[in-house]
């Protein structure tokens, strides 16, 4: 079955359109931000960016209604945007501020939001699988027609809790829909020096889940796609597994010297930059104008610049409070 | 509370049992899931009966997949569920490491508090059974060590069968050790027996000449030493600690700072152990009431062996525990 | 490819009959004087027994040569037995005598042996595999044509441990021979409430192994399947996946009530006994007299007699002993 | 001896390169494996060149699959070879622990002696790099309760550099823990630096009042405090433990009984830590020299924020070690 939106000229809703160029946009600019922050010392620790895959993230949610659940990776800035964690509560996280929405105690790589049912942010790769497998799990058990979306790179799925996440979702028919995120490499290692098959799509029929290789470059086939597999797995079909095809621009972290892949091989990948594609789409088809994107422009711009306002007026959380949080506080519930 | 109504004979394996069996009847957001606790009965029968009643939704046999569905049983957590996980054994517990420190002791502080983690798992630890050195560990006190999770210890019936209620209203995860060696010992028990403070040791028996300290398998071993020495005059009290983390120190304090003098009895391998712990608190708040040296009583660091006699040889005997609490009580030979 | 033997009239040397009726009749006697001497409480622990699966490892044995390696799991009687250590050093070690091949220290589920590169007895499901990868790129990096035979149940096919160890071997090209025993059951779990995909060669094919289902009663056809799969294993081309089918006609071990099967089930398949089927077998050829099982039954049983009292006649390791064999003794290798 | 030839600069990092280059120089049978140990360089930049001077075989990148590259590593080991695993980050080597609690420290003895495992695990270890709670914390005092493995904790170029020589000739499992926080550390080393003992500790400053007793990561914190006391006019003895299994009680217990006093400095939580069970060994074997309660400090028992301010917090810092040390000297205020 190929679900691509490609193979048939896209007939767009001028509205959605707008809105997913504007998300894509908005991820882009404000790890942008991040970057130049993290250079600034503002941000800390490890920062991975999702920079040339916001098509994925941008593509998933639109089929995610916000009684779903989401579980990300510790390269999940895009996701929990977009998902609707503010632009300010996750500027203020990674600057280490009390109004962060971990109050400056995940950073980074553990994004948490209960409003969004954002589960993490988890940086051990591998390590959301299981979860989210939970998640689906108590949904089903409570038949709550709600899906859990569950976000890994293709490297994890050497993993053993790839393997065992996979069965126990398709086993007990839980509505899970795994989203992996090929984008070729895990830190510096190329998939088929991780992989012995890399057609990651037979992995999932060797759990009899259903599969497709989306173009994770293109937000519409992403979109797609995973309305299809929603509706599938909403309706009690089990799990769904997509492999979006993608690729990161940047390094894997800001430690990589990337040494591992070739200038030549970026530069070519950009030539499918998600964002400039759309944007050249949506102008073909007359729905958007030079002005309207200036106008989109500046409105991201001011969204981040009042997310950095917002981070840096933050304040440190008092240091007795170190110890909470360890265990909960209040009534049992 | 037991003494108000009519008594029943039990054992500790019907006593879990009917905690469980209470704990399915009283929320339907509880459900046990692991190895083999449906149709098989449970791998040292603690469910049997179970399946038949609650059916295999709520009484979920698992496949072998230790992180997956400890991680499972986080998700589920974290949606709405009760979930008891069942791990055979300790040893098996090490494959799930990941998912119980890196997540269930992890994801509150991470996120800053938004999301608490009921879950209880339950294991069989301990040695005794000739069952080798990949299933006869004590990793209870090992466990003990890692902030975010509690560790329960039952060494009485009245513990095995309130200590998992108690679990299941805590707001947080929850390990319960179960010794094997105890699933078949038989006493009474009040009918109405029911949740327990988990937030105290016990005192087992009350003496005032040296503190005789431990917790679950032990604790038989260690009543049977106190008798040997009330024969030869000394007084020994006996503190069953139940609960490893948080520990009751206040409780062993006051005990040593009556008697002066403590041994403690712990089938964990010594170096490390959460006796060094014990010993550490002691000295840290009752220093100067100490009359001699704190002296421990641990398993030989040694993998178990298989041989009846070496395994023996290698766990906590009451001949040492005797041998122990004599030497500090300054009498030899 | 078909590679049973079943499908050709076997034209077999009278020899080499005997000599797998032999091996198979070996195992089985072997085990069921096991059960005896548990019954009397002379062999403790877990006790695994192999009966009705003993064509896989005679037949997988046939096809090794003594410079491979061998890794197993806890129901390794048989395969140790076959591979050539000594019943008496098994029995010795079962019975917890210093003679045993492991010093009494391993037990029934911790048979080791150097000279017959016999890696074990573990008794973690899933917990050889990745040892036999590394024994398997051990041999690859120093140019060695030998291969590891690595045995496990179906059981752990849902273990991460196995998806992680397959994909290595099949990325690094290592000279492994993986031997699924299937018996249908891990525990009380049956294979469909196990694995959301029960045909476990997928399983290989997910990693481009290739593989094929044999069916585990019929000596000959493991014998056959084993035989190429060396070969090709041997000759440089990566690992090989073979699904034996077969059963077990006894209880997991001596604790279980056995409730998740019927014995008709059990009766059902015991028709396929591989021992009295592949006798008939060599009646019907002629290869083998009434006389001469007599002698057969007579030889075995004297060995089994022989390595009985050869255990019985042991001696249990100095208590001193205890801490031996946590670290090496004597000088770096 | 490093006295004896020319000195030269180098790093932590540089030192440690240098030992696994010269080890693979000097004995065929060492390979390293690992994430990313090749293309990328390591990530924390350790093996960056040797790929290119020692080819694909034998600086081996592994896909994400802990437990299987640390079981093959065991495994390889078993098959002759001296491989040397690095595991990225303490917190993942979580996954593997089944591989090294159950497998690598357990088969020597499993098998009566027979198979020795001659394996070196390096993994980076600690917090201060606002790495947040699933890459930061100090297990290795943990990981020394395991009987069977050694576990070594370099704080100096010296002990960097010669370490894993001399692990690499130890016949069993030895883990060795480097604090990330020290790869950049330059100072000058002996060109003709080599193996070094791991059995005693090391006296890194003598004193008199108190001994200062720690490892790894904060020593040079230690070194500091010792510093600030001597402006006090307290003499503290800085004691290196070097490795936490087996510990050199020899060398704690020689410096309590002349100082009388002891602080220990550890980066573990405190609750079970090594910091515990140096204390339970100074009260076992040196109870009556001591002037005042040994004294201990540790991390705070939260998962690891990633706020820098509640990091440091979290994590035990010169003015702690200065204010536990006046305490035990009486000084208050
Ligand atoms: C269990 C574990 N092992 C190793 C790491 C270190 N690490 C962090 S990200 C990463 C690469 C993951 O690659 P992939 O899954 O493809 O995701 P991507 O980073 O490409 O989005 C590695 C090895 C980790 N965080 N967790
Ligand atoms: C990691 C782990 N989990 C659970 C167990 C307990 N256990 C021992 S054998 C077994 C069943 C294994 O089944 P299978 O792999 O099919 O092998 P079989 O016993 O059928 O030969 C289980 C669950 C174990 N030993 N190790
Ligand atoms: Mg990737
Ligand atoms: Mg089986």
């Amino acid at each position: 079955m190929n679900l691509r939106a490609k193979d048939s000229t896209p007939v767009l809703q001028r509205d959605h359109g707008l809105h997913l160029l504007r998300e894509m946009l908005r991820v882009r600019r404000f790890e942008e931000k991040c970057a130049e922050l993290y250079a600034a010392a503002k941000i800390r620790g490890f920062l991975h960016l999702y920079i040339g895959e916001e098509a994925v993230a941008v593509g998933v949610m639109q089929a995610l209604e916000p009684r779903d659940a989401v579980v990300a990776t510790y390269r999940e800035h895009g996701h929990a945007l977009v998902r609707g964690v503010s632009a300010a509560s996750v500027m203020a996280e990674m600057c280490g501020k009390v109004e962060g929405c971990c109050r400056g105690r995940g950073g980074s790589m553990h994004i948490f939001d209960a409003a969004a049912r954002f589960y993490g942010g988890n940086a051990i790769v591998g390590g959301g699988l299981p979860l989210a497998v939970g998640l689906a799990l108590a949904d089903k058990m409570t038949r709550r027609k709600q899906v859990t979306a569950c976000f890994f790179g293709e490297g994890a799925v050497a993993e053993g809790e790839f393997h065992e996440s996979m069965n126990l979702a398709a086993l007990w028919g839980l509505p899970v829909l795994f989203c992996c995120e090929n984008n070729l490499y895990a830190m510096g290692t190329a998939l088929e020096r991780s992989e012995s098959e890399t057609d990651l799509c037979l992995k999932a029929a060797s759990f009899e889940v259903p599969s497709w290789p989306v173009d994770g470059m293109d937000v519409l086939a992403v979109e797609e796609a995973a309305r299809q597999a929603v509706a599938a797995v909403r309706s009690g079909g089990g799990p769904y597994f997509l492999e979006f095809r993608t690729y990161r621009f940047r390094a894997h972290s800001m430690f990589d010297p990337e040494l591992y892949r070739t200038k030549q091989e970026v530069e070519e990948w950009k030539k499918r930059d998600p964002i400039p594609n759309f944007e050249a789409l949506l102008r073909g088809q007359e729905l958007l104008s030079e002005k309207e994107m200036e106008i989109m422009e500046t409105e991201i711009a001011s969204e981040i610049t009042q997310a950095v306002e917002f981070a840096e007026a933050g304040s440190w959380e008092p240091i007795e409070e170190l110890t909470r949080f360890v265990y909960s506080e209040g009534p049992r519930p | 509370m037991s003494a108000k109504s009519a008594k029943m004979r039990t054992t500790y394996r019907e006593a879990i049992r009917a905690a469980i069996r209470e704990a399915l009847l009283r929320d339907e957001r509880v459900f046990l899931m692991g190895e083999d606790v449906g149709r098989y009965g449970g791998c040292f029968a603690v469910s049997k009966g179970l399946l038949a009643e609650f059916g295999s939704e709520r009484i979920r046999d698992t496949p072998l997949s230790e992180s997956a569905f400890v991680g499972a049983g986080i998700g589920a957590a974290l949606g709405g569920m009760r979930p008891i996980v069942e791990i055979m054994t300790v040893n098996f517990s090490l494959l799930a490491l990941d998912q119980i420190l890196n997540n269930a002791a992890t994801i509150l502080h991470m996120s800053g508090g938004l999301f608490n983690i009921p879950l209880v798992i339950r294991m069989t630890t301990g040695g005794g059974r000739q069952l080798g050195a990949q299933h006869s560990h004590s990793l209870e006190g090992w466990y003990a060590h890692i902030p975010g999770i509690k560790v329960l210890t039952p060494a009485t019936l009245e513990d095995a069968r309130g200590m998992l209620w108690t679990a299941l209203e805590d707001p947080d995860p929850v390990l319960i050790f179960e010794h094997g060696s105890l699933y078949n010992m038989e006493g009474e028990i009040g009918g109405d027996a029911g949740a327990v403070e988990i937030s105290q040791a016990a005192l087992r028996r009350p003496g005032s000449g040296v503190s005789l300290i431990t917790y679950g398998g032990t604790l038989g071993k260690t009543l049977q030493a106190a008798e040997v020495l009330e024969a030869d005059g000394i007084s020994a009290e006996v503190i069953d600690l139940r609960t490893l983390r948080p520990l009751d120190t206040r409780t062993i304090i006051d005990s040593v700072t009556k008697t002066h003098r403590a041994v403690i009895i712990d089938e964990g391998w010594r170096s490390g152990s959460i006796s060094a712990e014990i010993t550490a608190r002691i000295v840290e708040n009752a220093f100067y009431e100490l009359d001699a040296p704190v002296a421990r009583v641990c398993s030989a660091e040694v993998p178990m062996p298989y041989a009846k006699h070496l395994e023996e040889a290698a766990l906590p005997q009451v001949t040492a525990i005797v041998a122990a609490a004599r030497q500090v009580m300054g009498r030899h030979g």
